[in-house]
């Protein structure tokens, strides 16, 4: 794969100046995605599943086929693929489905402090109601998931394991196929956050073999208001809907009703169409390069920026070792958002703060931290801006007193 | 011909007005799987009796559109008497058809080719499928 | 306003052949609106409330201006407006936040046979939890909800009422006003699905005193994926969240967690922020029109409609008195979808069907309902070719035997 | 001085590195309101006390950046001793100021008129301001 071809694609990138390096926040979109939507409002943008009309047959079509290009993605089947409004939605669903219904206060939920606040307050909010135990697995003092500490955590009692596949802070891959191997073995399910990993890595749901998994459209090229929740058929079969009404359910009574099987009993009301359509367009663009290409792309600007970084003087990195794109660090004395404003100047974008991920940032025991994230349209080049500018940014604030 | 009246061709009016086969039995050596298309409302249950490897009675119930009426009671005409397999060979057939696949032209469709004219309108392939989806559905549960 | 000039921002309607009337299930959209989403995926496509570059400022902005847009359309205050996913989504947050954390086994549930399945089925879920009772309002015989009708089923023990302002099927005007006037005076709270009326009607939230509210952009020129709840702040305030993670915390701690105020509680994770702004552009192009001129432009075509149709032998009218641009009919004896291919032959859009309310079509006693609704982009000779179809199509099915 | 420098000033330094008015007392003579910026996680709270239609005295404590840590230590100089009325048309002005709208410019601002830079960062002019909002909402509170 080549960047500088890819970066052609990107309309916004039409700005030569500008760096993204905020993907890890929401991903830049290529002109073939804008172009799928503009398809759908421009061509048929009529309602799904319910016309019997030939337009709206075509937009259905299109909706479901972006539900097979979903399947293939994570190699799931038709029926394990729920459109939702992304990530948070997704894992909001089993935590409330899922959790809500199985769990007892006999029972432990495994989470940690490297998740996102959408994977660890609905299972807050599960053991509050529940009483079911929050159990953190300790992290290794790189701030790791490690299978060594996860074992000491889990038991006979764990009945979910809920954690990420990809940190959006440290960018370290979890052991997860590990994980959910140990997990089944006492018969606990599995809740993979894998809004990083879709757009970064391979996913084979049926070789980890997960119980649940969730991701973002607008993370992986897609458009925002969309994401996906695959979960196993069994599991989403026996689920309660969260949402009622439009098009979950089969015969409606007065007093009652039945629901359509998974996934629509899980998607009331008009889908994001549009996103939907949009994702199925992203997922092709992937496909086309190959996520591996992508991975490996990736890994190279970040080693490279890492091994830069390293030798600018006040310059603190909390994952160096990550094993994707992702560098957090901090410029010794200044808070991280003088430090953006100072890289916002050299039309960078990237990102300051806790990352919704509250946890981590006080595990680091920092105020918050810089995040780059690079992509695939990202070049050496950005890198050695970015370096730059890092430098210059130290000498600025060291110079006005920092 | 234009392609509606082509597919509301005389025989289809004519089993959608006198179905044939039509009510479910109480009667437990018969397999019944129901099928619904969400989108319009259709539904139809199909009960099979296979006895010996034939396909000894076909009854079926339900609501729908004349495609997806007429359909049921075509499709209960055609495969009762039939082979399993040759049933089933032809099941496939139909729906190969409907889909605009390609299809076996030598298998014998009888009446059932008159839906040919269905995939003209994509929007009512499912009309036209779901009582042989059912069928295919009751031997598969025999099975 | 002239429907003629609209027509050509409609890329869709580029197909002169193409006659529309299934805005009630969707409508189509405007360019204006499709360049909005454009002009967001191209030109700033970041996440909105937490890059601190300037990228991501003009995201937010232009998502917080929308949230302004869309305060002035319905006259709310800024923080009693929350982006969901689509009027159903807003629905059930009412029911699942409100409903589930207020209403006990003495409690009332006003509702109606003419509901959407999306304000109909959330509280019959609420009522099979909190076993409060469901009760419906009897339709006269027109299908109408009418005071007299409601005051029979309103007491001191009614603690919600939910309804509709504009039917989906009977397109009546619900005398909400009033009934929210009574149901206050029991100390009742209302939830308006008003998914049929922002589109077609102007509201005021502090005029009809509702509580809550809910719409759609999709049915209104806006982008699919994006909906709007409208609370009273006062209710909003001591609502639990039913989503978490993402955006919508405060501090979070290993065990416990804080959450913003509303608006921002109930928005979870990256919202959809393309469609928001899409939906922003949406309300522009309707206040720049005038939405009293189009309510009267959809009367007008719907009154010459309904004249012609009476003319016609087999065609009955279920709803002939209605206030909006809806007609819901029949053939007889023609199955509504065999009816409806033969309109798509004309290329004519329009639902066959129950309409995800199968409520009303149980007591209007048919199996389904032929739908047409009229929006700001149909004129005179799509009413006169819809006209003529429908007789077409009732001497074809005539003399086939029908 | 380009934008940045003009930006982080010497006395915004100044006051970041030595904050006045620092700390929060246990009085209940004070009034005190707490914001955040959600999008950055600045988080300040300001106490005041008015006596006789005069700033008696100013304090706050908070976690921010350098723009949002110093402003709060301006915005207590800037203010305590001045007549209640005469903060109120001071904060005003500084508010209107960074926001880029017209602004009273007899109003003196003292020390605070360095953060006429901010205007320049939309995206922090959050962070200058929610000292002053905090302490509008202190006296809103008392009134
Ligand atoms: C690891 C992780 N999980 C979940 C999410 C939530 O995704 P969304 O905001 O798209 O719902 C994010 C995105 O910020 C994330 O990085
Ligand atoms: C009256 C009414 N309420 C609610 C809805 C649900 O809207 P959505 O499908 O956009 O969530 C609809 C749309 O079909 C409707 O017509």
């Amino acid at each position: 794969m080549d960047p500088y071809i890819l970066k052609k694609d990107f309309p916004i990138l039409d700005d030569k100046t500008l760096i993204y390096l905020d993907t890890a926040a929401s991903s830049l979109k290529p002109k073939q995605v804008i172009n799928k939507l503009e398809e759908y409002y421009e061509k048929y943008s009529t309602n799904v599943h319910r016309g019997v009309y030939n337009l709206s047959y075509v937009a259905t079509e299109m909706y479901e086929q972006s539900r097979r290009k979903a399947c293939e993605f994570i190699n799931a089947d038709f029926d394990e693929i729920v459109f939702t409004r992304g990530a948070s939605s997704a894992l909001n669903i089993v935590a409330s489905s899922y959790g809500l219904n199985n769990l007892t206060s006999d029972d432990e939920i495994i989470v940690s402090e490297l998740e996102h606040h959408s994977q660890v307050l609905p299972w807050q909010n599960v053991s509050n109601i529940t009483k079911a135990k929050l159990v953190y697995v300790p992290l290794n003092k790189e701030g790791r998931i490690t299978i060594e500490n996860f074992k000491k955590v889990l038991n006979n009692k764990t009945k979910v394991v809920a954690l990420n596949y990809v940190s959006n802070v440290m960018g370290y891959v979890t052991p997860i196929k590990e994980i959910i191997k140990l997990s089944h073995n006492v018969g606990a399910i599995v809740c993979v956050d894998a809004a990083q990993a879709a757009p970064h890595k391979k996913i084979d749901v049926k070789d980890i073999d997960c119980d649940f998994l969730a991701f973002s459209g607008h993370k992986m090229l897609g458009p925002t208001g969309i994401g996906v929740l695959f979960g196993k058929k069994e599991l989403l079969k026996e689920m309660p809907p969260i949402e009622f009404g439009g098009d979950m359910n089969d015969n409606v009574n007065l007093y009652d009703a039945t629901w359509k099987d998974s996934p629509y009993k899980f998607e009331a009301g008009t889908p994001p169409i549009a996103g939907a359509i949009g994702l199925g367009a992203a997922m092709d663009y992937i496909n086309d390069i190959g996520i591996e290409n992508i991975a490996i792309h990736e890994k190279k600007l970040k080693d490279y920026t890492v091994s830069k970084l390293l030798e600018i003087e006040d310059v603190v990195i909390y994952n160096k070792d990550a094993e994707t794109g992702i560098i957090s660090f901090n410029i010794n004395s200044v808070h991280p958002h003088d430090a953006v404003t100072f890289f916002d100047g050299d039309n960078i974008c990237m990102r300051a703060g806790h990352h919704c991920a509250q946890l981590i940032i006080k595990w680091l025991k920092v105020v918050a931290t810089l995040r780059v994230s690079f992509y695939l349209y990202n070049t050496i080049e950005d890198c050695d801006r970015f370096i730059e500018s890092v430098k210059n940014a130290r000498d600025f604030f060291k110079s006005a007193g920092f | 011909m234009n392609d509606l009246e082509l597919l509301y061709r005389q025989v289809i009016m004519e089993h959608y007005k006198n179905p044939r086969n039509k009510g479910l039995l109480d009667d437990p050596t018969y397999k019944a799987v129901r099928i619904k298309n969400p989108s319009c409302g259709d539904d139809i249950t199909v009960q099979t009796k296979v006895e010996n490897g034939v396909i000894k009675d076909i009854r079926y119930d339900g609501t729908g559109c004349s495609i997806c009426c007429s359909s049921a009671s075509v499709m209960s005409e055609t495969l009762i008497g039939k082979l399993k397999e040759d049933a089933m060979t032809i099941t496939e057939t139909y729906l190969n058809m409907l889909t605009n696949k390609e299809f076996d032209t030598n298998v014998d469709l009888e009446e059932a080719i008159v839906y040919r004219g269905v995939n003209k309108f994509p929007a009512r392939i499912k009309c036209a499928s779901i009582a042989w989806k059912a069928f295919e559905g009751t031997i598969e549960e025999s099975e």
